[in-house]
């Protein structure tokens, strides 16, 4: 299945700064009863990594699929 | 020689069990057939403690379609219908990860009813936990859990329509997570285990094999959990709904089409029981090849892949000119498929890695003479449980009591938790959770079926026998208050570890309570499940029968429900052969009392007449609610009653106790002529009406402090 | 009038959105891989978890055969029905506004909600009096509506007070497209069409364009 | 909120090799339909992102809080 020339790519995206991220705040509000202090602006995103025959496809799959630009934003590494 | 032994007591076996499998090999063992023996022959797969128990409860019923010995049980339900349905464990995986334990517990269970060709209409859910008040880790587990379970029951579209969940402290180490599951299928479209037809084909359909649960039928379902744990990890396995949806569309397309000769779900142990309980049950023999097998993970060794528990597999049997019909059904879903064995008339089992015969079993030796054990049973002298810290003050008066049992962990709203639930899925739900004891679900041909599930270990924990009895009772009287008359029941039997004769002990005396009950009430027993060895650190958990159980309506619009309806109703006390006490009840232990005294005894003929004149009531209209007096008494009964309806009411119990606990007992309201009917099982205690409950006047609290008080109680202690 | 029921893996509601329909026309399931709405009226996208959904809701099932018929369909015109995963599945191919995100709660919730119908002028509400309430079944975990800026009268549909257990910017429970042929709810019309399950009010909307 | 010395911290935390990855295969299995070609070993995961005062507590705070040990690995940058 994977071709000798595929790149491994990986693939961060995150909320959109502004829309409320409940995920980031779960967190940010669990971390002190844990005893975990000093810990801001945490946010939770998805990672999704993969192996491709041509990176250049992989913006179009970001803007299409892996991400949603309107609530999302994406960086390709 | 030595090292041999070693590995089989890794594997849960003892010497002279592995004796036994040299002598049925008539050699010893290779590694393969050492870890499809350890499983086969594990508590799990083998019921080595509880099969002679299972034998003695009764199976015979007018409408039994399907005993246990299947997938699953079914019941007639008439128009040429049958209701199918079992409860299962996944207590120990559970309390690995219960996330995806309670998931893939779903997973199996729904894959067992869907195994003998009945769609799933409904899941119930049978939780136990340690207190959750200053248990993190007992609240980690309910959360978790019951996230869990909500996500595989809601993405598959399943109802999730009713469960029950208690908190004692003997869970805390050791949670029970019991789920039960409900479908329909024309009785003619049933289809067995049986593998047949010597040359048929086996086909491996649904998710690829990876190292899941490897070991798990044997560790995870045959040892205590102990502080090791953390070594059983790895193996933990993960649901996938997803995978799962397709599997049940497949499977019902491929039996729509009649593509199959027999069919049977991966569950523990998975292919090697699979395979060896569909060559027993047809008396054949099978042929596998494990390289056959989609594999998820390369490099898996034969006997691993024989063993894996991967989740959302089935096995099939199919004539060779049906092969590929049956793929390119598979196709169509997007499920994997692969032809990776047949049927011989060898009556062995034989596992092939490419041409190299690997592993050669007789399938006899595997499914039906696994060693059985005689249970050694004690009568403990005195309890064997420490007595609950106490929470409630003694001195409280009777509203105070009243309002601490409403808000107490297990007598407090389950809202919290079933609205994580999706009910209504699949348009038949009459009944949800709080508007009536049991889940009414309509069928399409009219009529309807109830099901609702019970079983309260503490009070079983006080007695065996009485507390068994009680939690066949309790789903009977749950069924009667929406007017359905029972037809089968399935029951998952959660214990410690038999060995101890205590414990043995208790089993046994549990298991007989169950039987009279359901020789008494004249239901059978069509399936269930056996989950022993649940002890933790602080030893074994309460014996937790817990009992399924499943009725029918002819008329959904007339399906009872348990809150108050009209101002000016009579409310009434049914009750027969109730003779409650405060021994083993909910007020006796939030006090601290230790767990001691007699539960009341049943005359079970008196209470089933009393469920049947209960059940007519709501049939005829008659009564406009009815709802069993349990858990907390007659005074909780008359507060939920008034919480459900929104209305309040003005009672006088005369002689009746207001907390004490007992079988046989309903609270119903309606016109007061028609509950003149009822004659002397009937006391009438007053009138609907107003927005305060108002007992013997002593007692005075508004229904809304009431309603915040039953709500807060899970939720505040989340 | 004939609806079509789309059925992709994973979907749920799909039976019970067919058996609605046809409480009011007829009805038949499209399969998500034939790019081919066999000349149904009006579409329906039902509920469930399309795709596991993985991924992001929605995001995979946008891209199937189906959709694209859908997408012409719409676009001529067409009636179409989102709901709840239906919703987020048009969302994400663009034939409505904004998206869906998870509950602040962050949990699945299932319970009966009353919705208000705020603008009667599409097809789907034609049957409703504006203000009137209806009593719905939601049940989701990634139901809380979001768009940026004011989406003026293609807000459809709004929880009432004290029923937006999800999140949703405005209260919105229903929006619909431009050209107001598309609406697209998280509340389940298909599970309040029969007064035995708790309520007919979802067959306002299921049945007004029949 | 935010202190002068905080550091910026990303959590990458993917599903444990060899335990099933549900999203990652649906992905994969559903990319080639799409029209991406030539795209294999795609796994989903999760990206946490956070200010620290003191990096030292997060790989505790992974292990209690942000991810769940027994199923999932985790990489701190
Ligand atoms: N407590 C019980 N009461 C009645 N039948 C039982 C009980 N426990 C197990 N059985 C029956 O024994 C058979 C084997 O059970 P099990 O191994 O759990 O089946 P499966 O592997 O399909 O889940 C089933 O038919 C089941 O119904
Ligand atoms: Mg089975």
């Amino acid at each position: 299945m994977v071709g000798p020339c595929d790149v491994r790519v990986r693939v961060l995206i995150r909320p959109k700064a502004g829309i409320l991220d409940p995920q980031g705040q779960a967190v940010e509000r669990a971390l002190p009863a844990l005893g975990f202090e000093g810990v801001a602006n945490v946010h939770v995103g998805r990672l999704v990594e993969l192996d491709v025959e041509d990176p250049t496809q992989v913006p179009e799959m970001c803007e299409r699929l892996l991400a949603n630009p309107l609530i999302e934003d994406f960086e390709i590494e | 020689m030595t090292t041999v032994r070693a590995r089989h007591r890794e594997l849960g076996l003892t010497d002279d069990e592995f004796d036994l499998i040299v002598e049925k090999l008539g050699r010893e063992p290779n590694q393969v057939e050492l870890a499809v023996f350890s499983l086969m022959w594990s508590e799990h797969c083998g019921y080595k403690h509880s099969r002679r128990l299972l034998k003695t409860l009764p199976v015979e019923g007018s409408r039994l379609v399907l005993g246990p010995g299947e997938n699953a049980g079914a019941v007639s339900v008439g128009d040429g219908l049958a209701c199918a349905f079992k409860v299962e464990s996944h207590n120990h995986p559970s309390a690995v990860e219960p996330f995806q334990g309670a998931a893939t517990g779903v997973g199996g269970i729904l894959r067992d009813v869907f195994a003998i060709g009945a769609r799933p209409i409904a899941i119930l859910d049978s939780l136990r936990f340690g207190e959750p008040a200053g248990s993190a880790r007992s609240r980690y587990l309910l959360e978790h859990a019951v996230a869990g379970i909500g996500h595989y029951g809601n993405s598959i579209g399943v109802a999730t329509v009713g469960g029950e969940i208690y908190f004692e402290a003997p869970y805390e180490q050791n949670c029970l997570v019991n789920a039960m599951c409900v479908g329909l299928i024309e009785i003619d479209k049933l289809i067995r285990s049986a593998a047949a037809g010597v040359g048929n084909v086996v086909v491996l359909f649904g998710a690829r094999t990876g190292r899941d649960g490897i070991g798990g039928a044997s560790v995870l379902a045959s040892a205590e959990l102990g502080d090791e744990d953390a070594a059983k990890r790895p193996t933990v396995q993960i649901g996938d709904p997803f995978e799962e949806s397709r599997l049940l569309e497949c499977s019902l397309e491929l039996l729509d089409r009649e593509l199959l000769v027999a069919l049977q779900d991966l569950g523990a142990a998975g292919l090697t029981s699979s395979a060896s309980e569909m060559a027993a049950k047809g008396g054949v023999g099978i042929d596998l090849d494990v390289r056959r097998v989609p594999l998820r993970e390369a490099d898996m060794e034969p006997f691993e892949i024989m063993i894996s528990e991967s989740q959302e597999r089935m096995l099939c049997v199919v004539e060779p000119e049906r092969v590929d019909d049956v793929l390119a059904v598979c196709g169509r879903w997007e499920v994997n498929a692969t032809a990776i064995g047949e049927v011989t008339g060898s009556g062995q089992l034989r596992v092939f890695d490419g041409h190299e015969l690997v592993g050669d079993l007789p399938v006899t030796a595997l499914v039906d003479e696994c060693p059985v054990y005689e249970l050694e049973p004690l009568e403990p002298s005195r309890p064997l449980y420490p007595a609950p810290p106490p929470v409630l003050d003694a001195g409280l008066d009777a509203g105070g009591t009243l309002l601490g049992l409403l808000g107490s962990a297990n007598l407090a709203s389950r809202r919290w938790a079933f609205e994580q639930y999706d009910c209504v899925v699949g348009s038949r739900t009459v009944r949800r959770p709080e508007q009536a004891d049991a889940a009414v679900l309509m069928l399409d041909a009219g009529g309807a079926v109830a099901v609702s599930i019970d079983g309260n270990g503490r009070r079983v924990a006080v007695d065996p026998y009485r507390g068994a009895v009680e939690a066949v009772l309790e789903c009977s009287a749950n069924l009667a208050c929406v007017g359905a008359e029972p037809l089968g029941l399935t029951n998952c039997l959660n214990f410690g570890n038999p060995e101890k004769p205590h414990i043995a002990w208790q089993l046994i005396r549990a298991v007989a309570g169950l039987g009279d009950a359901c020789r008494a009430l004249g239901v059978p027993v069509v399936g269930g499940n056996v989950s022993l060895y649940n002890e933790g650190g602080e030893g074994p958990i309460y014996p937790t029968p817990v009992v399924g159980m499943v009725g029918e309506l002819p008329d959904p619009t007339r399906s009872g429900q348990l809150g108050f309806a009209q101002a000016g109703d009579a409310v009434a006390l049914l009750r027969a052969s109730w003779g409650p006490s405060e021994a083993g009840s909910e007020l006796a232990k939030l006090r601290g009392e230790p767990l001691e005294g007699a539960l009341p005894s049943a005359d079970l003929g008196e209470i089933k007449a009393l469920h049947a004149a209960v059940r007519q009531g709501v049939r005829s209209g008659a009564l406009r609610s009815a709802h069993d007096v349990a858990e907390g008494g007659l005074a909780v009964a008359l507060a939920e009653c008034c919480i459900a309806g929104g209305i309040g009411a003005r009672v006088a119990l005369g002689d009746a106790p207001l907390f004490a606990e007992g079988p046989g007992a309903f609270v119903v309201s309606g016109p007061r002529e028609a509950l003149a009917r009822f004659g002397a099982a009937a006391v009438e205690l007053g009138e609907v009406g107003g927005d305060v409950l108002s007992i013997d006047g002593e007692l005075e609290l508004a229904v809304a402090e009431l309603a915040r008080t039953h709500r807060a109680g899970l939720a505040g202690l989340l | 009038m004939r609806f079509g029921v789309v059925q992709f893996p994973g979907s749920c509601d799909e039976r019970d959105a067919l058996a609605a329909a046809r409480r009011v026309g007829d009805a038949e399931l499209l399969w998500h891989g034939d790019a081919d709405l066999r000349g149904a009226d009006a579409v329906i996208i039902p509920g469930g978890f399309s795709y596991g959904d993985y991924l992001r809701v929605g995001a995979i099932a946008r891209f199937s055969p189906v959709m694209g018929a859908v997408d012409r369909f719409a676009s001529e015109g067409g009636l179409v029905l989102g709901i709840c995963n239906g919703f987020q599945v048009l969302c994400e191919a663009g034939l409505l506004p904004g998206a869906l995100l998870p509950n602040t709660s962050l949990r699945f919730t299932c319970r009966q909600v009353e919705v208000e119908v705020v603008n009667t002028s599409i097809p789907w509400t034609r049957g409703c009096e504006v203000g009137q309430r209806l009593s719905i079944p939601a049940k989701h975990t990634t139901g809380r509506y979001w768009s940026p800026g004011d989406l003026g009268d293609q807000v459809v549909l709004r929880y009432a007070p004290g029923h937006n257990f999800n999140g949703s910017m405005n209260d919105i429970a229903g929006v619909c497209n431009e050209a107001g042929n598309v609406l697209g709810l998280m509340p389940h019309p298909e599970h309040a069409v029969d007064i035995l399950t708790g309520s007919v009010d979802g067959l306002a909307l299921i049945g007004a364009p029949a």
